[in-house]
């Protein structure tokens, strides 16, 4: 149906972006195809370990699912900063990440934690991992006809641990300036083992800073290493100038968040050892 | 006579004095004379003038009453939010 | 007005905090909003604007749009008379654009139709051809000689010749020798400042409905703060008589000043005119930020000498305000204001307007007041640093009292400023340990207050119970006060009365809700009505006595003999009064009509402690302590909530809000996505202090107390970034990319 | 455009009611219900005033189309009350002025009361937080805050007198 119409087409699960951008007259979709009531859209399904988590799940059953909030903090943090509460009820991830903007909360998280995006599309279902989606502010690497019907957390070693932060001037109902996201995994010795850093609003999409995570791999993330982490994404950031802010503080505050998240991601990973 | 303080953008059309004198017992009559004695402040007096009479200010009223020991100031008329 | 003796007075209504009238229709979702009625056969309009900053129209084709069905009727300025008086001509052409498009967001068309979606269709299909103007959104670009010409021909006679032509206004205030002011100070502090235009944000977007019955006659719903004004203004620029245009003012959802005038009503009231139906129109979000009227923007200069032992020797002040495309006097009242607190030897402000392709600035909350004096308290504040001194001392050394020959010309009479120095002083909060990367700041603050036209009537129902009826539409609880003080006057329980607020076809003129003026200046007609309602009852009681009217007192609602002389009867109260009010002579009712002085001026006293994150530039506020002299406060609730609702306006303004233009002249932020308005959990609670010196001109001793609460945030606020960050923001909003720039600078 | 029929539930009535396919559920509920408690202050999804409740999930009514309410159940601030019995947040309100012009005020009693279903016992921040999505120009949101808690005190006490 989504491929067969020549117009414009959205489809909409929670409308938090599509309705906005319908009243703008940003878009005059010819289509829209509500997909959140289709079976299995909306379930949060253990799988291998992991969760896979239906497209048309909201920001805030993500945020009530216990299992998930363990495995993935980090990512059902970056979730649960979509919009306010109204928003939440009706956000979903998947619809954050189609959005394509360089500044969706959702997606930093979901790139550190390497998710994979299951598509549905003319030919049939095959899976895409999430730092391939985005194209460019406002463009995904989406054909006419794909439906994102899924999005999947892997299953993640002991000791592991991630953490989401952004930098809003408002402490609610904002959009990112800068973000980052960072996972990672410590080895018994607490030295990190495997990490992953994604940086959000400081370049057309958002980034996967591998000079940042090797920055911190066989580190116990002391103060060099935190300060060698910050110094590698700032060097990544290729932001721009608007009126949410500058080159200059997104570069210097992408290295500051990505340094607290770390922290976050290490304290977190500790407890979930101790709980293992 | 009254004395009337004038504010300082306005003693351009009053040979510079800060201070001027004219005969009146009433708001009205200070606002005639001063447009007569000075036409230079009739726009702004047109544009509306407030008057504070010992430090109470007046936005319109005419018939408010002045005494030559009154401290008589002009002032712009005042819009609020 | 010689005030009753309120010291000793003992007050049984007012002063205390009754349920608001109109709080169950609020609270249930029946109250009734601008948007929120309909009338049958109604069309919806919408309003086509301008994308262009400064651009003339070259051609507007409407046939396409007019040629869709469903489209009853379309206008553009060629509906609309000019009109001589070159006030409401400004008004008429920020409503309509006439031959050029002087900011993002002007309108030029407006087309009404069966439905909204075929009116916003029908708008696409007008055709404007423009031709793109050069244009300045700047106010210190505006004033280069060289600037973009916004508007020509504007100024007035108080500009000097050989400025820029968007220069319209100049004023000058002060007293005193400044040279010898800054000749006799230890140390002199000179500081340029920006402040970037703020926009009200009122939740309610600007609506109305107008049926137009006939060619001459028309009835118009709307939210507004002034129903008259609304008259007034639309009856002028609709070529009708004032009577025949009747307004009513629905429930309003918030003003702060930016409902005093008119945007979308002739608009409207043309529209209906011309296709002979009920027209409504809705603004959106966007509409608000883009085409209503936000503050001045402001670029500012002060100049301050002291002493070393903290005595302010002179200051002097350059302000620069920028209200748009049209002429704005609102530099006047900064410049009057800007050393309202300071009790000064020498002082001179010099005011400057300057056009810009910005909307037409509307009043906000004590206008012109904010940005003069956060200069000039950031300025104090840098020489109490300076020199090592305490700023609530330095600002109590130097405060004006009674007696204190203002900056702005009057020698003041009873104010409250030491008082509320005293009680910041006093207050725990001033002492309270400050932690790492945090800071304290303070700032006074002041508003004139004004009274104005005003008009009351009292009924005295035959059951014993009092309307009163009033024309100021009810933004923060005024009913409440009102009835209040109509039964304190009548000794009547507060229940008894029900006030509202009545169309402009059901009481005389009634100047808009502004200035702070609604409960003193309608408390006082309502006072004085209820006093022409007692002398009428104390005349009943004595004819159905025998006795001489003036034998006869008002004592707890009622009327007695006054004294064993005048007769031994039992009291009369009201209800026994109004009950055989037909026997007697008829209805009874009290009147007051006029125009108010005697406002008294307001001070305020601000605190915050905030948190700087130095590696971000974020700012929390941790602490804040509001204090005010509210004269008498006369439901203490609504007192602290406009002190609470200022305190947080300022802060937003302080660290978040502005108006951010593109280099192509468009407002990039037109909504409540990046204009940053405060959300509850930007916020800790706003403790507040209720100081009641009373007024002299009002007889419970009532001050307005609405807008002075706006002034002293953006200067707390920027003290204490400072103090906690070590280093000054003269620019405001200090947003985290401001403040961590200034820090990587340092 | 086709009109859709849509058969809902609001605030416990069944009602049925025709929309365009790219209405709003504001539009619908203001415009084709009457119910103007319903505010609309951006129609963006930044303010809140527009705050109803979908199947008992918070939800701002501007960024719903109409055609998914069909089968749902919808709050709305004209469903709190129990015929002229206020309930306990809008009596709370009236009692701590909470509300100065009042636009806002139906938003955030549907959202408070969807936050104390959930937690009667929330603290000032988690009540912050979670009202963060409803803004208010007049009130500086302290008599808010205060009016809620108090709602909420009052509602737990009646609840255990009950329990």
């Amino acid at each position: 149906m989504l491929a067969a119409e020549p117009g414009v087409t959205r489809i909409l699960t929670g409308g938090t972006d599509v309705m906005v951008q319908m009243r703008a007259g940003l878009a005059a979709p010819a289509l829209v195809v509500d997909v959140k009531h289709l079976t299995g859209l909306r379930a949060i399904t253990p799988e291998a370990g992991g969760y896979r988590i239906g497209a048309a799940v909201p920001g805030a059953v993500m945020g009530e699912h216990a299992g998930l909030r363990a495995l993935w903090p980090g990512v059902v943090e970056g979730v649960e900063l979509i919009g306010s509460t109204q928003v939440q009820g009706r956000a979903t991830m998947a619809g954050n990440l189609c959005n394509g903007s360089p500044a969706a909360d959702a997606v930093p998280g979901l790139v550190a934690a390497d998710a994979v995006v299951r598509i549905m599309g003319v030919d049939g279902a095959r899976d895409c991992p999430v730092i391939d989606i985005p194209a460019g502010p406002g463009r995904t690497t989406l054909a006419k006809g794909d439906i994102v019907t899924s999005i999947f957390l892997p299953a993640r070693p002991a000791r592991s641990g991630d953490a989401y932060l952004r930098f809003t001037p408002r402490s609610e109902m904002d959009i990112a300036v800068v973000s980052a996201a960072v996972s990672l995994t410590l080895g018994a010795d607490g030295a990190v083992t495997a990490a992953r850093v994604a940086l959000g609003a400081v370049a057309p999409t958002v980034l996967l800073v591998d000079e940042a995570a090797q920055a911190i791999i066989g580190t116990r993330l002391d103060d060099a290493a935190l300060a060698a982490l910050a110094a590698a994404c700032s060097a990544a950031c290729r932001p721009i100038d608007d009126k949410r802010g500058t080159v200059a503080f997104r570069t210097q505050v992408a290295g500051v968040l990505a340094r607290r998240a770390a922290s976050i991601a290490r304290d977190r990973a500790h407890s979930a050892g101790d709980a293992a | 006579m009254v004395a009337v303080v004038i504010w300082g953008s306005l003693r351009r059309f009053t040979d510079g004095k800060g201070r001027v004198e004219v005969e009146a017992r009433t708001f009205k009559e200070l606002l005639d004379r001063l447009s007569q004695d000075y036409p230079g402040l009739a726009p702004q007096i047109t544009r509306g003038v407030s008057l504070a009479v010992d430090g109470l200010i007046y936005r319109e009223a005419w018939f408010t009453a002045i005494n030559p020991e009154s401290e008589v100031v002009l002032m712009p008329y005042m819009t609020g939010g | 007005m010689p005030r009753d003796n309120n010291d000793t007075r003992v007050f049984k209504v007012v002063g205390t905090r009754p349920p608001r009238p109109d709080g169950i229709d609020k609270v249930t979702g029946r109250a009734m909003y601008g948007a929120d009625v309909t009338a049958p056969g109604m069309l919806s309009a919408q309003i086509l604007r301008s994308p262009h900053a400064h651009a003339r129209i070259v051609a507007i084709d409407t046939a396409a749009a007019a040629a869709l069905p469903g489209v009853k009727a379309i206008v553009t300025a060629a509906d609309f008379m000019a009109q001589d008086d070159a006030g409401l001509d400004d008004i008429l052409v920020n409503c309509m654009a006439r031959d050029v498009v002087l900011y993002d967001g002007h309108a030029v068309a407006a087309v009404a139709a069966t439905t909204p979606a075929i009116a916003r269709a029908a708008l696409k299909l007008i055709d404007v051809t423009y031709e793109a103007l050069p244009h300045v959104t700047d106010v210190d670009a505006a004033m280069r000689p060289d600037a973009p010409v916004v508007q020509a021909g504007r100024a007035n006679e108080s500009v000097p010749a050989g400025m820029s032509p968007n220069v319209t206004h100049h004023c000058e205030f002060g007293h005193g020798d400044v040279d010898a002011g800054f000749a006799a100070a230890d140390v002199i502090v000179e500081r340029s400042f920006t402040t970037a235009a703020t926009h009200q944000g009122y939740i309610e977007p600007h609506a109305c409905l107008a049926t137009f019955t006939g060619e001459d006659k028309a009835d118009l719903w709307c939210c507004t703060q002034g129903q008259y004004n609304v008259r007034t203004v639309c009856a002028a620029l609709m070529g009708m008589e004032a009577s025949q245009l009747r307004v009513t003012a629905s429930e309003i959802g918030g003003g702060f000043g930016g409902k005093t005038t008119v945007f979308i009503e002739p608009v409207a009231l043309a529209l209906s005119r011309k296709a002979g139906r009920p027209v409504k129109i809705v603004m959106s979000r966007d509409e608000v930020f883009r085409a209503t009227g936000p503050t001045v923007s402001s670029s500012i200069d002060v100049r301050i000498g002291m002493t070393r032992d903290g005595r302010i020797t002179a200051g002097e002040a350059v302000l620069r305000y920028s209200g748009g495309a049209f002429p704005c006097g609102t530099v006047d009242m900064g410049a009057q204001s800007a050393f309202a607190a300071y009790d000064m030897p020498a002082v001179r402000t010099l005011g400057w307007n300057a056009l810009t392709n910005r909307p037409k600035e509307a009043a906000y909350r004590a206008p012109g007041a904010p940005m003069a004096i956060y200069a000039v308290e950031s300025v104090v504040d840098e020489l109490c640093q300076t020199l090592a001194l305490d700023p609530l001392d330095v600002r109590l050394k130097n405060a004006a009292r009674k007696g204190t020959l203002s900056s702005y010309g009057p020698t003041f009479d009873d104010i409250g400023l030491v008082a509320t120095l005293e009680a910041a002083k006093a207050h725990p909060h001033y002492h309270a340990p400050l932690g790492p990367g945090q800071g304290r700041g303070l700032s006074a603050g002041f508003w004139f207050n004004f009274g104005g036209n005003t008009c009351v009537s009292l009924n005295i129902n035959t059951d014993g119970t009092v309307g009163v009826t009033e024309g100021n539409p009810d933004i923060g609880g005024s009913r409440a006060a009102i009835s209040q003080m109509a039964a304190e006057e009548l000794g009547l329980p507060y229940e008894k009365i029900r006030t509202i607020v009545a169309d402009t076809a059901s009481l005389g003129h009634n100047d808009v809700t502004d200035g702070s003026r609604v409960t003193f200046a309608v408390g006082l007609a309502t006072i004085k009505a209820a006093q022409d309602a007692v002398a009428k009852m104390c005349a009943r009681a004595a004819a159905i006595w025998g006795i001489d009217p003036d034998a006869v007192e008002w004592v707890d609602g009622a009327a007695q003999p006054c004294g064993p002389n005048a007769g031994k009867f039992p009291p009369m109260s009201l209800a026994e009064i109004a009950a055989v009010s037909f026997q007697t002579g008829g209805p009874i009712a009290g009147h007051h009509e006029f125009n108010a002085d005697g406002a008294g001026v307001s001070f305020g006293v601000h605190l915050v402690d905030v948190e700087v994150d130095r590696e971000t530039g974020a700012t929390k506020v941790l602490r804040y302590t509001v204090f005010q002299d509210a004269g008498k406060a006369v439901h203490p609730s609504y007192v602290e909530g406009q002190m609470q609702g200022g305190a947080v306006q300022g802060i937003g303004w302080a660290l978040n809000e502005e108006y951010i233009y593109g280099e192509d002249g468009r407002l990039q932020n037109p909504g409540f996505l990046d204009y940053r308005i405060p959300v509850a959990s930007d916020l800790p609670n706003i403790d507040t202090v209720i100081l009641e010196i009373p007024n002299p001109g009002h007889p419970y001793g009532v001050r307005g107390v609405g807008e002075t609460p706006i002034v002293p945030p953006l200067a707390a606020l920027s003290n204490a970034v400072s103090r906690a960050i070590g280093l000054r923001l003269n620019r405001l909003p200090m947003s985290p990319p401001r403040i961590l720039a200034a820090l990587s600078g340092s | 455009m086709k009109t859709i029929q849509v058969s809902t539930t609001i605030n416990g009535d069944a009602t049925e009611f025709l929309c365009g396919p790219d209405e709003s559920l504001l539009d619908v509920l203001r415009n084709r219900l009457g119910l103007t408690g319903v505010k609309e202050g951006c129609g963006t999804g930044d303010c809140g005033a527009c705050s109803v409740t979908l199947d008992g999930r918070l939800v701002c009514s501007c960024l719903v189309l109409g055609a998914e309410a069909e089968g749902a159940q919808i709050g709305t601030v004209e469903g709190l009350a129990q015929g002229d019995r206020l309930h306990p947040l809008q009596q709370s309100f009236i009692d701590h002025a909470a509300l100065q012009c009042g636009i806002c005020t139906p938003g955030i009693l549907v959202a408070a009361k969807a936050l104390l279903d959930r937690n009667p016992d929330p603290t000032d921040t988690e009540l912050r937080y979670w009202l963060a999505g409803n803004l208010c120009r007049c009130t500086g949101y302290d008599k808010i805050i205060h009016a809620v808690q108090a709602a909420a005190r009052t509602m737990r006490e009646t609840a255990d007198a009950q329990g």
